[in-house]
C-alpha cells in the first residue's frame, strides 16, 4: 500500500501526468497530431538527440557530464563523409567512425580519470575541439557521397512505419533500463555518482567504470552521428551544433540529479516524450523558433520546482497536524 | 500566366532563421503579395532559432508537410541536408520553392527564386573590389557568414572564377574567413585579417552582418584609410560607413521584392496555375514579368531570376536608407 | 515517522560541565541540533538566562552565545586553518586583516596544545586536526554555552588532556559546557553532572558522584552489560599471513615492519597524525607504498589498487564513515553487498536481489542493526548503527586480513562491547586483524601485540604483557623502545 | 622554498597562469612575424574587456558552487534593450544608459538567484531554463529588428575607440580601464571583505556554512545579482563595441565565460579561485584565439581543434602544478606535525 502511494507521488508519475496533459492538448489542437506519420516523424526528427540522452543519463547519474556529445556527433558524421569521399568502402568507414567515437570518448575519459580534471571542463574544451576536427575534415564543403542503401536506411521505414534509427533507439532503451536497474554495472554507476571516493574505498574500479561510460558516450554519439548522416543524406561541419543543451535538458527534466547518484531511465524516457510532444504540438500550432525554446525552458524550471513545492506542502501539513 | 486572385493556398515562408532584418523584409514583401492576391488561405512566417537552424528547418518543413500546407518558400540554410525532407514534402503534393539560398542539388525543390545571378554576384564583387582598390589592386580578403552557407559559398566560388579574368589580375585574394553571421565574431575576424595581412586593402563581406561588423571594426580602430570594406550590405546599416568612406561601395538587392516575387511564384504553382517548367512566363504583380529557366549556376534545378543588383555608394545610399 | 526525541528536558548551569550520554541513536545529536536552532522542536520551550527564546537559525543561537561542535567536523576545506577558525566571527568587521588573523589563530591553537600551520588549507587536515580546528573555532567565539558532540571521538589521550584543560578553564570562566562522549572514563573524569538519554527519552540527571560506572551503563542500555575491556587471553598464533618489511611512502611513513598471524589482533597505537591510517591505506592499495615489501601467505605481492587488495583477501574499514565508508542515500542491503557485489551477479551480470537480501538479513541479526527495515537509507541510521553496517559490508567480503581503522569511533558502550566481541570472535576463527585505534583501553583490551607509531615512524612493537598505558604512551611521545 | 611558503593556493594559480601567458607569447612570437606589437595588446585588451567582466560575474556564482548559463542571453538582452532605448532617446545621459544596462542585468540575475537560492532548484537547471527564456524575451521584444549603428548616439559609437592614455601606438581604452577597475574591485571584495570570504566558505562546504549560521540563501542570491549586474555591464560594452545588435547577440558567451573561469583556476565545484585568476583565464583564452587566427600556417579550419586542445592542456598544467603544491603542503605538514 505504502509502496503504491509512494509511486503515485513519485517524480515519474508527475511526468506521466504532464505527458498525458500534453498529448491531450495536442490531440484536441490538431487533427494531424495523432496520425501515425506524425507520431513517427516527431520521433525521427529528434531521434539522434534522444539516443544520446540515454547514455547522457548514465553519465550524469555517475556525477559527470559530457558536453562534447554533439560535437562528436558532428565529427563522426563528417568523418564518415570524408572517408567515403576519399574512397573508403562503406563498412570500413562505418567501423572507423565508431572507432573514432570510442577513442574520442576515451580521450575525454583519460583527462577526467587519470588527470583528475572536472568533466565539465574537459568536455567543454572538447566541445570546441571535436567540432574543430569536424571542420578540418570537411572545411566549407557539404559532402554528399553516400550509397543509396545507406540513405534509404536512414530515411525509409524498415519495420512497419518505423525507420532504423527508431528501432535502434528502442533496443538501446531496453538495454539501458536493464543495465542501469538490474546489473552490477548499473549499481556501480549509481554508487560512484553518490560518492566516488567511497566507491574507491569499497574496491570498485572507479576509473574503469568512468572510462567505459565516456567511451560509450563517444561511441553512441558517433552512432547517432552516423544515423544523422543517413537521415540527412549529406554531411557538413555544423551537424548537431548546439544539441548538447537539448540533450542535457531532456535528462535533467527526467529527474536525474545534476549532482549524480539519482534518477532513472523511466524518468528520462518520459521527459523525452514530453519534450518531443510539446515541441511537435507547438510546431503544429505554428509556434516555432525561440518561443518553443522558451516554453521548454519554462517547463524545465517549473518542473524542478514541483518537488520543492511538494516538500513545502508536506512540511506545512506536518506542522499543522 | 497572370495570376487569378482569391484562390486558396496555405503557404509558409521560412527564413534561414529568425531575428535577421533582411528576412523580415522578405516577409513584408510576401505579406504584401498575399494581400494583393486575396488568398483566403494563410501565410505563416516560421523559422528556427539561429542556434538550431539546420535541424529546425527540417523540422518545420516536415511539420508543414504533416499539417498539409499547400506550399513552402525556403531560404535554405541546411544545404543538401534538407533534400530528403523536401522530397517527401513533394511526394505529399506540396509545392517547395526556395529563395535567397537554394538546395544545392535541387533535389526536392521545384523552383529557386534567385535574387541575382550567382555568377554575376562574383563579377559584381570583383568589380567593386577593383573600383575601391583602383587599378593598382592589392591584397583583399573575404569575410563570409558560416562555412556552411550555401549561397555565400556559391558567390565566393563565382568571385574566384571571375578573378581569373586578366582584367582583375592585380587583385589578390589572400584569405576567406568566417564570422558565423554574429557581430562579435565578424568584428574580431575583421581585425584579425588586418593584423594577419599587413598589406590588406579591402575586406569583402558577402553578408549583411559581416559587412556592418567589419566596417565598424575598421572605423573603431581608425583603419578606414588603410582598409576598406565592401560586399553585400543593407543601406540602412551601411549609410554612415559609406558617407565617411569606410565602405565606399557595396551592393544588394531588395529583400522585400524577393519575398514578393517568391510568393507570386509559389502561389501560382500551389494553386495549379503554373507548372514550374522551363519556358513558362508569369506576371508578378507590380514587378512585372519573369521567366522560369534552367539554373545555369547549378547542375540541376530551375530558377526565376529577379535581379538586378543595386550598387550603393555616396550618391544613392542616403536615399535608400530611409 | 519515528520520533527522535520525546519530552526531553535539560537544565544547564553556567560554570558546569555537563555530560550527555546514551546509546547510539538515543537522540543526543538531535537534541543538540535543536539547541542550536538547526532543527525546530515540534513542541516545548527553551529558556536562556531566564528568558524564553525561540531559535530559528544557528545564527540566532550564536547571537545568544551558544556555540556547538558537531559530531562530524564541519570545516571549509578550501579555506586555510586560520580562516576556518575566524570565518563565522560575527564581530570580524567588513575587512579581513589577514596577518592579525594568522597571529590570533596561532595563539588559540597553541593554547589548545595543537601545532598546526595556520596558513595551510584545511583540505589536507586529518580528521583529528579538523576536530581541533572546530574546537579552536568554538572556544574563540567567547561563548556562554559550549556544546561539544563527541569531540574526542578521534582524539588520542594526549589531545583529550589538552581539550579537558581548556574545558576546565572555560568552566572557571563561568561557561556552561555540554559534552557528549561514548568514552565513559572521560565522562567520569571531566563531568560535573550527567544526563542519560535512552530512545529519545530523558532517563536521569544526577551529579557525577551519584553514578557508578555500572549504574550509568545500566541506565543507558536498559540492561546489564558485563565484561568490559576484559583483557584478551593470549592464544597460540596461527601461521603467518601478512609480513611487511621496510614499508615506506613519501610524505607519510617510513620503515614499517611487522608480521601478522592468523588469529592475531595487532593494534596500531599512536598520537593523532602519527600516520597509522596511511599505513592502512597503503596496505589496501589506496595510497600504495613507494618502497618496501609486502608478503601475503609468504608470497611477495604488490598492492596497487583497492581492488587488488580485495582480491588478495584484504579488507579495510575506514575511519571516515560519512565520506568514505557508506553510500548514505542507498539502502542498508546495497551497502552491505557493495564490495562483494560480484558474488551476487547472476547470468548477464544481473544482480540477484533475493540472495542480497538474505545476506543483509543475516548481518542485521548477527550485528543487531537497529532499523525499521533493510531497505532503509543508511544515512538515516544513527552513527553506531551506520558503523555496524560498515562492519557488515567488509565482513561480507570474508577477508583474510581485516584492517579496522578506529572501529569503535562514535559507538556507544553497548555496541562497543559487541564490536569487541565480534573482533575477538573473528580472530578466534582465524582472521588476521590489524586494528588502528586511538582508544587506549580498547587497544589494551583487544590486542595481542601493539605497534606504536610516531610521526610516520615505527617506534616499537609491544607484546601483550609489555603493553600498558604507560609503555604505549611513552613510545608514542617519542621515547624509543630500547629492545626494539 | 621561502618564496613558496608565503604562496597561498590562489596566488600560485595566478602565477602559473602568468607563466602560461608568457609561454604563449614566447612561442607565438617565434612563429608569427611581427607578433609582439602594440596591436596585439590593443586587440586582446579590447576583447578581453568584455569577457573578463563577464567571467568575473561568473566567478562570483561559481565560487558558491553554482553556475550561470544564462549570461549570454543577459548580455544579448541588455545590449539590445539599451541599444533600443538609446536609439529612441538619443539624448539619454551616458551614465543613465550604463545604469539601465546594469539594472536590467541585475534584475535578470536576481530572477536566477531567487529560483536557485529560495526555490532550491539546481543552478544549472535554472539557468539552462532562463538562458532560453531571456533569449525568447529578446526575440519577442526586438520583433526581429536590428539595433542599427546609425541610430545610436555619437558618444556611444566613439566609446570603444576612446583612449584614456596612449603610448605611441599602445592604447589604453576606456572600456579596458573600466574592466581593470572591475577586476581590482572584485579582487578586493573577494580577498579582503568578510562577504567575499563567506562566498568562498559557502562554496567550500554549504552544509557547514549553514551550520555556522551564514545566510546562505541571501549570499547565493547576491552572487547571482552581481553576476547579472556584470553581465548587464558586459551587455553595455557589447553594444558600444559592436553597434549592430541582432537577436543572436551574446550567443555562446555563457560557455566562453565558463571556459575563462575554469582556465583561470576557479574551481568549478566552488570554494576556490579569484577574480584576478578569472581575468587571467580570459586573457589566456583570448590570446590563444587571437594568436591562432594570426598564425598564417594555421588554416581557418584548424583553429578550433587546436583551441580546444590548448584549453585542455592549460587546465591540466594548472591542475598538475596544484597537485605538486599540495604534496608540498603535505610534506611540510608532516614535518611540523603535532608536537608535544
Ligand atoms: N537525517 C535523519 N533523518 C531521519 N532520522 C534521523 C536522521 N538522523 C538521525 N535520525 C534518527 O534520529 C534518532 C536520534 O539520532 P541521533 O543522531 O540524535 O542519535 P545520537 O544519540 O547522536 O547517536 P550517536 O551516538 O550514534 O551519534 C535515531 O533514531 C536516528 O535514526
Ligand atoms: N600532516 C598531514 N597533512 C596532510 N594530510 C595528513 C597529515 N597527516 C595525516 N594526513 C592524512 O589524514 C589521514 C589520516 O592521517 P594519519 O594516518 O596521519 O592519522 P592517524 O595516525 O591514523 O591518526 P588519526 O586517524 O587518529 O587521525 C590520512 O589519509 C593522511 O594522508
Ligand atoms: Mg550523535
Ligand atoms: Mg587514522
Amino acid at each position: 500500500m505504502t509502496n503504491v502511494w509512494k509511486y503515485i507521488r513519485s517524480w515519474e508519475s508527475f511526468l506521466c501526468l504532464v505527458l498525458i496533459l500534453t498529448i491531450s492538448v495536442n490531440a484536441v489542437n490538431s487533427d494531424a497530431f495523432l496520425s501515425i506519420d506524425n507520431q513517427v516523424n516527431l520521433f525521427t526528427l529528434s531521434i539522434e538527440k534522444v539516443i544520446i540522452a540515454l547514455i547522457m543519463a548514465f553519465i550524469i547519474i555517475n556525477a559527470e557530464i559530457d558536453l562534447s556529445v554533439a560535437s562528436m556527433m558532428g565529427l563522426a558524421a563528417c568523418a564518415l563523409g570524408w572517408l567515403v569521399d576519399s574512397g573508403a568502402s562503406m563498412p570500413t568507414a562505418l567501423a572507423m567512425c565508431l572507432l573514432i567515437g570510442m577513442l574520442g570518448g576515451l580521450f575525454n575519459g583519460f583527462w577526467v580519470t587519470f588527470m583528475n580534471l572536472p568533466s565539465l571542463v574537459v568536455t567543454l574544451a572538447m566541445l570546441i575541439g571535436f567540432r574543430g576536427l569536424a571542420r578540418v575534415l570537411v572545411e566549407d564543403r557539404s559532402i554528399r557521397v553516400f550509397p543509396s542503401w545507406f540513405e534509404e536506411l536512414g530515411q525509409q521505414p524498415i519495420l512497419g512505419p518505423l525507420p532504423l534509427a527508431v528501432i535502434i533507439f528502442f533496443l538501446l532503451l531496453i538495454l539501458a533500463v536493464v543495465v542501469l536497474r538490474f546489473t552490477g554495472f548499473g549499481r556501480y554507476v549509481y554508487v560512484i555518482g553518490i560518492n566516488k571516493d567511497m566507491a574507491r574505498y569499497s574496491g570498485i574500479n572507479v576509473t574503469a567504470v568512468k572510462l567505459i561510460l565516456f567511451a560509450l558516450s563517444g561511441l553512441i554519439s558517433a552512432l547517432a552521428g552516423i544515423l544523422f548522416a543517413a537521415r540527412l543524406g549529406s554531411v557538413r561541419g555544423d551537424m548537431g551544433l548546439g544539441f548538447e543543451l537539448d540533450i542535457i535538458t531532456m535528462v535533467l527534466l527526467g529527474g536525474v540529479s545534476i549532482f549524480g547518484g539519482s534518477g532513472s531511465i523511466y524518468g528520462v524516457i518520459l521527459s523525452i516524450l514530453i519534450v518531443l510532444y510539446l515541441r511537435n504540438g507547438m510546431s503544429l500550432s505554428n509556434i516555432t523558433g525561440h518561443l518553443q525554446t522558451g516554453v521548454i525552458g519554462m517547463l524545465l524550471i517549473f518542473s524542478a520546482m514541483v518537488p520543492n513545492l511538494k516538500n513545502y506542502w508536506e512540511s506545512l501539513r506536518a506542522s499543522r497536524s | 500566366t497572370v495570376a487569378k486572385k482569391g484562390m486558396k493556398a496555405d503557404l509558409v515562408l521560412m527564413p534561414k532563421f529568425l531575428g535577421i532584418l533582411v528576412f523580415d523584409q522578405a516577409n513584408q514583401g510576401a505579406q504584401e503579395a498575399h494581400k494583393e492576391l486575396q488568398n483566403p488561405g494563410k501565410l505563416e512566417f516560421l523559422g528556427p532559432t539561429p542556434e538550431n537552424s539546420v535541424a529546425g528547418q527540417i523540422e518545420i518543413l516536415t511539420t508543414a508537410t504533416t499539417q498539409g500546407q499547400d506550399g513552402i518558400m525556403i531560404s535554405n540554410n541546411a544545404g543538401d541536408q534538407l533534400a530528403p525532407a523536401a522530397k517527401s514534402a513533394r511526394n505529399k503534393g506540396m509545392t517547395v520553392v526556395t529563395w535567397d539560398s537554394p538546395i544545392p542539388s535541387a533535389e526536392g525543390e521545384q523552383l529557386f527564386i534567385a535574387q541575382v545571378d550567382f555568377n554575376e554576384t562574383g563579377t559584381v564583387m570583383a568589380d567593386m573590389a577593383m573600383n575601391i582598390m583602383g587599378n593598382a589592386g592589392g591584397d583583399f580578403a573575404v569575410l563570409s557568414a558560416s562555412p556552411d552557407a550555401a549561397n555565400q559559398n556559391a558567390w565566393i566560388a563565382a568571385m574566384k572564377e571571375a578573378l581569373k579574368a586578366p582584367k582583375y589580375s592585380s587583385l589578390n585574394l589572400v584569405d576567406v574567413v568566417y564570422g558565423d553571421d554574429q557581430s562579435e565574431k565578424s568584428y574580431n575576424q575583421a581585425l584579425a585579417l588586418v593584423d594577419k595581412y599587413p598589406n590588406l586593402k579591402l575586406i569583402m563581406a558577402p553578408t549583411t552582418v559581416g559587412i556592418a561588423a567589419a566596417a565598424k571594426a575598421m572605423q573603431d580602430e581608425g583603419l578606414c584609410d588603410q582598409v576598406k570594406t565592401s560586399g553585400l550590405g543593407l543601406p540602412a546599416e551601411m549609410v554612415s560607413y559609406t558617407m565617411n568612406d569606410c565602405a565606399p561601395e557595396f551592393a544588394l538587392w531588395s529583400f522585400v521584392d524577393l519575398g514578393y516575387l517568391s510568393y507570386y511564384a509559389t502561389y501560382l504553382i500551389a494553386t495549379g496555375q503554373m507548372e514550374g517548367i522551363p519556358g513558362e512566363t508569369f506576371k508578378a504583380g507590380r514587378m512585372g514579368y519573369y521567366n522560369v529557366e534552367k539554373d545555369p549556376t547549378r547542375a540541376e534545378g530551375l530558377r526565376v531570376l529577379m535581379g538586378p543588383f543595386t550598387v550603393y555608394d555616396k550618391s544613392n545610399v542616403e536615399a535608400a536608407s530611409n | 515517522m519515528t520520533q527522535a526525541l520525546k519530552e526531553m528536558s535539560l537544565e544547564l548551569f553556567s560554570g558546569e560541565i555537563h555530560a550527555l550520554v546514551g546509546e547510539n541513536g538515543a537522540g543526543k545529536s538531535t537534541l543538540i541540533k535543536i539547541l542550536t536552532g538547526i532543527h525546530k522542536p515540534d513542541d516545548g520551550e527553551m529558556m536562556f538566562s531566564g528568558n524564553g527564546v525561540q531559535m530559528n537559525s544557528s545564527q540566532e543561537a550564536q547571537a545568544l552565545g551558544i556555540a556547538a561542535i558537531y559530531q562530524e567536523p564541519m570545516v571549509f576545506p578550501d579555506l586555510d586553518v586560520a580562516e576556518n577558525i575566524f570565518i563565522s566571527h560575527r564581530k570580524r568587521g567588513i575587512w579581513v586583516q589577514w596577518e592579525k588573523m594568522y597571529d590570533d589563530a596561532h595563539k588559540i591553537l597553541s593554547d589548545l596544545g595543537m601545532i598546526l600551520d595556520v596558513r595551510a588549507p584545511a583540505s589536507g587536515l586529518t580528521l583529528a586536526s579538523q576536530q581541533a580546528v572546530e574546537i579552536a573555532k568554538a572556544i574563540s567565539l567567547n561563548v556562554k554555552v559550549l556544546i561539544m558532540d563527541e569531540p574526542t571521538a578521534s582524539l588520542s589521550n594526549h589531545e583529550v588532556e589538552q581539550l579537558f584543560k581548556v574545558a576546565r578553564k572555560l568552566k572557571q570562566e563561568n561557561v556552561a559546557v555540554l559534552f557528549i562522549s561514548h568514552r565513559l572514563d572521560e565522562v567520569f573524569e571531566i563531568a560535573d553532572r550527567i544526563t542519560v538519554l535512552r530512545d529519545g527519552e530523558h532517563i536521569s540527571t544526577r551529579s557525577v558522584e551519584e553514578f557508578s560506572r555500572e549504574q550509568l551503563i545500566r541506565e543507558m542500555v536498559g540492561r546489564e552489560v558485563d565484561q568490559f575491556y576484559a583483557t584478551r587471553q593470549k592464544k597460540k598464533l596461527g601461521k603467518r599471513v601478512l609480513s611487511v618489511k621496510k614499508l615506506s611512502k613519501e610524505a607519510a611513513f617510513t620503515g614499517i615492519e611487522f608480521d601478522l598471524h592468523q588469529g592475531e589482533v595487532l593494534s596500531f597505537a599512536g598520537l593523532v597524525g602519527s600516520r597509522r591510517t596511511d599505513v592502512g591505506l597503503a596496505l589496501f592499495g589506496i595510497q600504495p607504498n613507494d618502497s618496501g615489501v609486502i608478503e601475503l601467505d609468504g608470497q611477495k605481492v604488490s598492492i596497487r589498487s583497492p581492488k587488488a587488495a580485495q582480491n588478495l583477501g584484504i579488507a579495510y574499514m575506514t575511519e571516515d564513515r560519512r565520506k568514505l565508508g557508506l553510500a548514505m542515500p542507498l539502502s542498508i542491503t546495497s551497502n552491505i553487498t557493495l564490495p562483494s557485489l560480484k558474488r551476487y551477479l547472476g547470468r548477464l551480470g544481473l544482480v540477484r536481489t533475493e540472495s542480497e537480501k538474505s545476506t543483509a538479513e543475516e548481518f542485521k541479526n548477527r550485528l543487531q542493526i537497529k532499523t525499521p527495515n533493510l531497505a532503509h537509507e543508511v544515512g538515516k541510521l544513527s552513527g553506531g548503527n551506520q558503523q555496524k553496517v560498515m562492519f557488515s559490508k567488509w565482513l561480507n567480503t570474508q577477508p583474510k586480513v581485516f584492517i579496522l581503522d578506529e572501529p569503535t569511533r562514535g559507538i556507544d558502550v553497548g555496541a562497543k562491547a559487541e564490536v569487541h566481541n565480534m573482533i575477538r570472535e573473528l580472530a578466534d576463527q582465524g582472521m588476521a586483524i590489524l586494528c588502528i585505534s586511538s582508544d587506549l583501553p580498547e587497544v589494551l583490551a583487544m590486542s595481542d601485540r601493539v605497534l606504536v607509531m610516531r610521526e610516520g615512524r615505527q617506534m616499537g612493537i609491544l607484546d601483550g604483557p609489555q603493553a600498558t598505558q604507560e609503555s604505549i604512551m611513552s613510545l608514542a611521545m617519542g621515547e624509543l623502545q630500547e629492545s626494539a | 622554498m621561502n618564496v613558496i611558503q608565503g604562496l597561498r593556493p590562489e596566488k600560485l594559480r595566478e602565477l602559473v597562469l602568468l607563466i602560461l601567458i608568457a609561454l604563449v607569447l614566447i612561442v607565438f612570437s617565434s612563429v608569427i612575424e611581427n607578433y609582439l606589437n602594440a596591436r596585439l595588446f590593443n586587440r586582446v585588451s579590447a576583447s578581453v574587456a568584455l569577457m573578463a567582466v563577464l567571467a568575473i560575474g561568473q566567478t562570483m556564482v561559481v565560487l558558491t558552487r553554482n553556475i550561470d548559463l544564462s549570461v549570454g542571453s543577459i548580455v544579448g538582452f541588455t545590449a539590445y534593450f539599451v541599444g533600443h532605448q538609446l536609439s529612441q532617446y538619443g539624448d539619454m545621459h551616458p551614465m543613465l544608459a550604463i545604469f539601465l544596462a546594469v539594472g536590467v542585468g541585475t534584475l535578470m540575475g536576481g530572477i536566477n538567484g531567487i529560483l536557485v537560492a529560495y526555490c532550491r532548484i539546481p543552478s544549472i537547471i535554472v539557468t539552462l531554463g532562463t538562458m532560453a527564456l531571456y533569449r525568447t524575451l529578446l526575440v519577442e521584444y526586438s520583433d526581429a529588428k536590428t539595433v542599427l549603428t546609425v541610430n545610436l548616439p555619437r558618444w556611444l559609437l566613439d566609446l570603444p575607440s576612446l583612449n584614456l592614455i596612449s603610448f605611441d601606438r599602445l592604447h589604453l581604452r576606456v572600456l579596458v580601464v573600466g574592466m581593470i577597475v572591475v577586476v581590482i574591485l572584485f579582487q578586493i571584495v573577494l580577498k579582503y571583505t568578510s562577504f567575499g570570504r563567506k562566498l568562498y566558505a559557502i562554496g567550500s562546504n554549504p552544509e557547514a556554512a549553514k551550520m555556522a549560521g551564514f545566510a546562505n540563501q541571501r549570499m547565493v542570491l547576491t552572487a547571482f545579482l552581481l553576476c547579472g549586474a556584470l553581465a548587464g555591464l558586459t551587455g553595455f560594452m557589447f553594444l558600444a563595441r559592436f553597434g549592430n545588435i541582432t537577436v543572436v547577440a551574446g550567443i555562446g558567451f555563457e560557455l566562453k565565460s565558463v571556459a575563462a573561469v575554469v582556465v583561470g583556476g576557479v574551481n568549478i565545484f566552488g570554494g576556490s579561485g579569484s577574480a584576478f585568476g578569472a581575468f587571467l583565464g580570459a586573457v589566456l583564452i583570448d590570446l590563444l584565439e587571437n594568436s591562432l587566427i594570426r598564425w598564417l600556417q594555421i588554416s581557418e579550419f584548424w583553429r578550433d581543434a587546436l583551441l580546444g586542445l590548448l584549453i585542455l592542456i592549460s587546465v591540466a598544467t594548472d591542475s598538475v602544478i596544484m597537485k605538486r603544491f599540495q604534496l608540498y603542503w603535505a610534506r611540510k605538514q608532516a614535518r611540523s606535525s603535532p608536537e608535544t
